[in-house]
């Protein structure tokens, strides 16, 4: 077990309190809002700002109290920070100096990892002169080059393009499958989280309110921010066997659950009507439409009714259905994709 | 603007310029205007290698007693220079409170050497250093030496490659600040190190002298110690804003 | 950069060595009022001519600088003052040797070469149109002024008070006042760049400057043989000529 | 550091407590510190008013002749201060360039007033504000006030809203520097302004004069201005530091 | 016609050369990978760069030659520059201020700003304090209360959680609507570009490559950087009626094209086999596992051989037909997902 953090930070109107296991060579994203504490959990555990409270442990070593410099912590940070007297290649040199390498060792090293980064070309360019995605990939090849126990990025991909990103995110996994230490990310990208964390661990307003595998996560969704995060329109009811009770409507769902439980069901599972259609009255109700926004190349369209939802329809069908806001509208929801869980 | 540069072009239009290429060779102007190059040049290595740390203890700690030490720092700047003399005899005179055991110790004195120049100088300069640095440092943002602390850099070394450049804009108008002013000494250079030529007598204190006889030769004088550092400053700036940027 | 300061500190710490030591002296250091510059300058000279293998190192300012620099242990010789108070401060501490009065010297009205004030005599300065500046009294030659002043029973209102007799002459010489009372060798060293106008009220108001060996100065042998030379004819010929009295 | 504190305490040792009270009630003193203050302070003012442009110039702009201006500036630093002092009066005294054509139009004379030693305070403390200012700008991130640019400020509004803000520690600590330097100056001021209790005489020249004919009562006055300033300043930081937090 | 620009910006290393027009109300994205030159074309926009050629027309008035305080046009920047010695309400009533609004004017618009934003607790705030979600929000607020009539956007929603992405998201599109000016935009977020952009920029190394409606750039990307960041495999071969051959394969596609040809299909249309798969022998070779990523709930394998193709399979599926960077393996491409059209 590699990292096993109690953090708890005050701050004058907001208090964080987070346990935090991370495992050898295991990557765990935080997760949540903004403001919910996420770029304080990882200062906190750079040793940037002290602990009100907990501890951290790091392979067994208490480090709560060294200070940051002599933590095994590499840290890339969400504006990068890159030292604008310093060329990208000395950026990434900086750490190795520090560690006591010679200065060729230093650079040669830098050099390699900006290979790595594709930014070979941009050695001698200060910080000022690299576009957003080149400063943001400097700020990741410095935070490696000190071959950290623990890395921490604070949403370290929000600023590349599509591409790169993909090759930085695979880089960037090679890396983390590498070597033994623990990595714990920040982003708010739903998909840079599924796809680089082994674990989830959602914060909101300072607390932990959901963990676990990205997967999981995704399927059972036990907050209105992950769910919608997800995509999943989510509500929570009291389960009587194979039904959910929900604002006095009764959702049928493959799973069977006593108690209360939450339901979930993606917005395509959604089908609406201008009349109440015929057929199996399960899952059906009246609303009336709230908003209407385009989503990729479907429609998303949210309708308010004894519970809030969001469904997804096709062009044709919004001109089809005259799906203005404020229009009344009857919701069904397919039972096949609705899922039940125990809250 | 016009206000600084009327007086100069003043001084311009009353100098002797006839007898100015006779006075540049007199050895003793030469021997001068080295000695006041050499010893306010010392002395900005001085109040660098003092005032900095000095100026980051200000800016980036916070000590009992620091607010206090604070405005200590800018007692030579408000003391008449003649009172600041006075004090450094108090201190380093062979009768001073540190000088008397120095003598005994090392059988040195600083009084009338051309070390005591550099002593006055430094003395009367080093707020100007610490003041200009400690803004600087406080205009900074902490957040990269943060990052370089995550990177293994000790304080030392995050003030050194990280703190330092980037407060560089600073430091060196502070050293400029601080060249000038030594350059400029003259109260406490006279009553601290006196005024023997070759030895503690600066352009200044010959300006002083030469004003007792021949006020046109002081204009001169203080014209060429003028155009000297104007053309050093000039050139220092060239440089080193190059290198910076 | 020790390498000078080093050199400077070795001298003035071993001069008391060698005076103790080996009676052969070479080293003069004078310390001396600012308006002895060009006088003392020349005699040194003449010194050196006279005593071949000696040096003469003058240190001139304001006597009270100077007399604060003995008291705190400077290495001087010789100490030749601007007014008497300062030796005494010097004397008081126990340093000075035997002094003497050698040289004095008085006041003059001095007014810009065009007088545009049309001062003639010491009771014009009282006319509150004209402009006028005075030393403080507690430099020397404002001390003069006031006896001199109280000897005429005038009340004269000065525009300012100057820190000493220069800067009471730049004054005259930039025309920002049109008189003021300046001792008679300023007048003669500003070479036509004002003019001087006597005062017989001047005798009432007579500037004595002390000489003295020091007690415990480093050459003490060449110390009295420099107060000597300036009290010799060969001296006086000198300080006269620049406008100083004999006392 | 204790090179910069012993000497103070050297002072602090030879200061004759004793007669402290009584000099303190001195009608002359309290008129001449009185003074002091009011002028080194309007003198900040006018150097803020004069100076903070003048670095804007010099940081944000390219013109021919920068760089030579910028040169310029350091000028009056550099003059030994009695020379700047005459060189005030080539231009502002009665026969001088400007002073001439001011005594016959309006009457008006600035040599042996108060407004002279606001003057010559001005032109020896105001490189010290132009210099700490532009290494201030130097040192800020210029995207700020493109941002502000963006939205709508006109070069003017950008100066005084976005930029000064900005550079606030900067130009706090060049105007401290300024004030200190304006409260101690003693060579332009009575070469300028002359010394007549009440209306020129400032302290660092009561401290001058005392120092002629009792060096205790000089040590004493000199502590007076110093205690005083020291109080001033830590007392404007604390308020300053505290605005900007 | 609201906006109608040439800008050529050159640099040491660089050269920006695009044609850029914007009618009213519309929204264009300008899409492209680090260094592409999307910022720049944004500065020059502005006024914060000059033009070393083009010119920049809004509403019929010729305004490159004006100064950024006197072109209507507000400015997100990348990395917000909040202005760090006022609160984030000033910060927002700045631009009023500027245009000569009273102070309690100023303020009260945005107040008014700060709460649609979901910042009203905030606006005492200084930026140091926000998280950058927040302190992007306000910068955003601070852009729309100048009113401009060009509205710029340097990846405005890139620090921004997914739930507030999509209500600022709507919010943005609501104000965009609402007024007649334009609105250049840029993101690297594929998903941002294609909800929010009426049309779509491309830009590569300073140049436009492809320009046109999310759709349809979406369904036919012509670049390998388009096509990564839709997810398509892309390749570039010559048309023959029914069939596209690429690198000696003969490609089958819904579309016939002749002469020089793209054909696109996304990664689950290609299927993987352990042995050569009997039926149709169309889209069909052999080549070697290159690199296996998780992708979502699903796993992206990437094959090299005669054309490089990316794959998606589930995850029973990898371990099925043990799926291990190196193993050869076939593939096949579903014709019925393949489309070709001219290059
Ligand atoms: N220096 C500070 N002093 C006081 N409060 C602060 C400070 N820095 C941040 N906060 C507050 O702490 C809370 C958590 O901020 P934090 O930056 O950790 O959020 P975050 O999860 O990283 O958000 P984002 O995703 O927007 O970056 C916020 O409410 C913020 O306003
Ligand atoms: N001040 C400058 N001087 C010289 N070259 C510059 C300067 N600023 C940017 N560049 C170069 O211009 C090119 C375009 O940069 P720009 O910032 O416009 O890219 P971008 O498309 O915004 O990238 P990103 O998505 O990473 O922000 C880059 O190659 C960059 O290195
Ligand atoms: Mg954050
Ligand atoms: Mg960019």
């Amino acid at each position: 077990m590699t990292l096993r953090a109690r953090i708890v930070v005050r701050r004058p109107a907001f208090r964080l309190d987070l346990d935090l296991t991370v495992g050898r060579g295991e990557v765990v994203t935080l997760l949540g809002p903004n403001g919910a504490g996420k770029t304080t959990a990882l200062r906190a555990l750079a040793g940037l700002i002290p602990l009100t409270e907990g501890s951290i442990e790091l392979d067994g070593v208490r480090i709560e109290r060294e200070p940051a410099e002599r933590r095994p912590v590499g840290v890339v940070f969400q504006d990068y920070l890159l030292f604008p007297h310093l060329s990208a290649l000395d950026n990434v040199a900086f750490g190795p100096r520090c560690q006591g390498r010679s200065k060729a060792e230093a650079r040669a090293r830098a050099r390699e990892l900006l290979d790595r980064m594709g930014l070979a070309e941009f050695s001698s360019v200060r910080p000022r002169r690299l576009s957003g995605g080149q400063a943001q990939r400097v700020a990741l090849a410095r935070a490696l080059a000190v071959e950290p126990r623990l890395l921490l990025l604070d949403e370290p991909l929000a600023a590349l393009d599509a591409h790169t990103r993909l090759e930085i995110r695979s880089e960037l996994r090679r890396r983390l499958t590498a070597f033994d230490g623990a990595t714990v990310l920040v982003t708010h990208d739903p998909l840079d989280a599924m796809v680089l964390a082994d674990r989830l661990v959602v914060v909101e307003d300072g607390a932990v309110v959901q963990e676990g595998a990205p997967g999981e996560i995704a399927r059972r969704p036990r907050t209105d921010y992950v769910a919608r995060l997800v995509g999943l329109n989510l509500f929570r009811g009291e389960g009587d066997g194979d039904r959910v009770t929900v604002g006095g409507l009764a959702f049928a769902a493959e799973e069977r659950v006593s108690g209360p439980a939450f339901v979930a069901f993606p917005p395509r599972a959604v089908a609406l009507y201008r009349t109440r259609p015929d057929g199996s009255p399960r899952n059906l109700w009246e609303g009336r439409i709230d908003g209407v926004e385009r989503h990729g190349d479907h429609i998303r369209v949210h309708v308010d009714g004894p519970v809030p939802v969001a469904a997804d329809v096709t062009p044709a069908a919004v001109a089809e259905l005259d799906l203005t806001p404020g229009r009344r509208i009857w919701v069904s929801v397919k039972a096949a994709e609705t899922h039940a869980y125990p809250a | 603007m016009a206000f600084l540069v009327l007086p100069l072009a003043g001084l311009l239009i009353r100098a002797p310029w006839s007898t100015l290429p006779q006075r540049l060779a007199e050895p003793q102007v030469i021997e001068a205007l080295r000695l006041s190059l050499v010893t306010a040049s010392v002395a900005t290595v001085v109040c660098l290698v003092l005032g900095v740390p000095l100026a980051w203890l200000l800016a980036r700690t916070d000590f009992p007693g620091r607010r206090l030490l604070r405005a200590l720092v800018t007692v030579p700047l408000v003391l008449p220079p003649v009172v600041g003399g006075v004090a450094l005899l108090l201190v380093f005179g062979r009768r001073g409170l540190v000088g008397q055991w120095l003598e005994s110790a090392f059988g040195f004195s600083l009084p009338f050497t051309t070390a005591g120049v550099v002593v006055a100088e430094a003395f009367v300069a080093m707020p100007f250093l610490v003041i200009a640095v400690e803004g600087a440092l406080r205009a900074a943002d902490p957040r990269y030496e943060e990052a370089a602390a995550t990177l293994g850099a000790s304080r030392f070394t995050v003030f050194r490659r990280v703190t330092l450049p980037l407060v560089a804009p600073g430091v060196l108008a502070g050293a400029v600040l601080c060249w000038a002013r030594a350059l400029g000494e003259f109260g406490a250079t006279i009553t601290f190190a006196g005024n023997f030529p070759g030895r503690t007598q600066t352009m200044p204190l010959a300006v002083y002298l030469a004003l007792e006889t021949e006020p046109e030769a002081a204009i001169v004088l203080s014209l060429v110690l003028l155009a000297v550092s104007v053309v050093i400053l000039a050139g220092l700036r060239d440089r080193w804003v190059g290198a910076a940027a | 950069g020790s390498s000078p300061a080093d050199s400077g500190a070795a001298r003035a710490s071993a001069a008391p060595a060698t005076s103790a030591s080996a009676p052969a002296e070479s080293e003069l250091t004078v310390f001396a009022a600012a308006s002895l510059t060009g006088t003392f300058t020349e005699l040194g000279k003449q010194f050196e001519a006279a005593h071949p293998g000696s040096k003469v190192t003058f240190n001139f300012g304001s006597s009270a600088t100077l007399a604060q620099q003995i008291t705190q242990g400077a290495p001087a010789d010789v100490f030749a003052a601007a007014s008497p108070a300062t030796m005494k401060t010097v004397a008081d501490a126990g340093l000075a040797g035997a002094q003497t009065v050698f040289v004095r010297n008085k006041l003059e009205i001095a007014v810009p070469p065009d007088n545009p004030g049309k001062v003639e005599n010491l009771k014009d300065l009282t006319d509150p149109k004209v402009k006028v500046a005075l030393c403080a009294e507690q430099v020397p030659c404002g001390a003069a002024a006031i006896k001199a002043l109280d000897a005429a029973g005038l009340k004269v209102t000065p525009v300012t008070l100057e820190q000493d007799v220069k800067a009471t002459l730049t004054k005259v010489q930039l025309g920002e006042v049109d008189a003021a009372l300046v001792y008679q060798t300023d007048v003669i060293a500003s070479a036509g760049k004002v003019t001087g106008i006597p005062f017989p009220e001047a005798d009432r108001a007579i500037n004595d400057y002390p000489i003295a060996p020091l007690a415990k100065a480093p050459s003490p042998a060449l110390a009295q043989q420099f107060v000597e030379l300036v009290l010799s004819q060969q001296g006086r010929d000198v300080l006269t000529k620049a406008g100083f009295e004999a006392p």
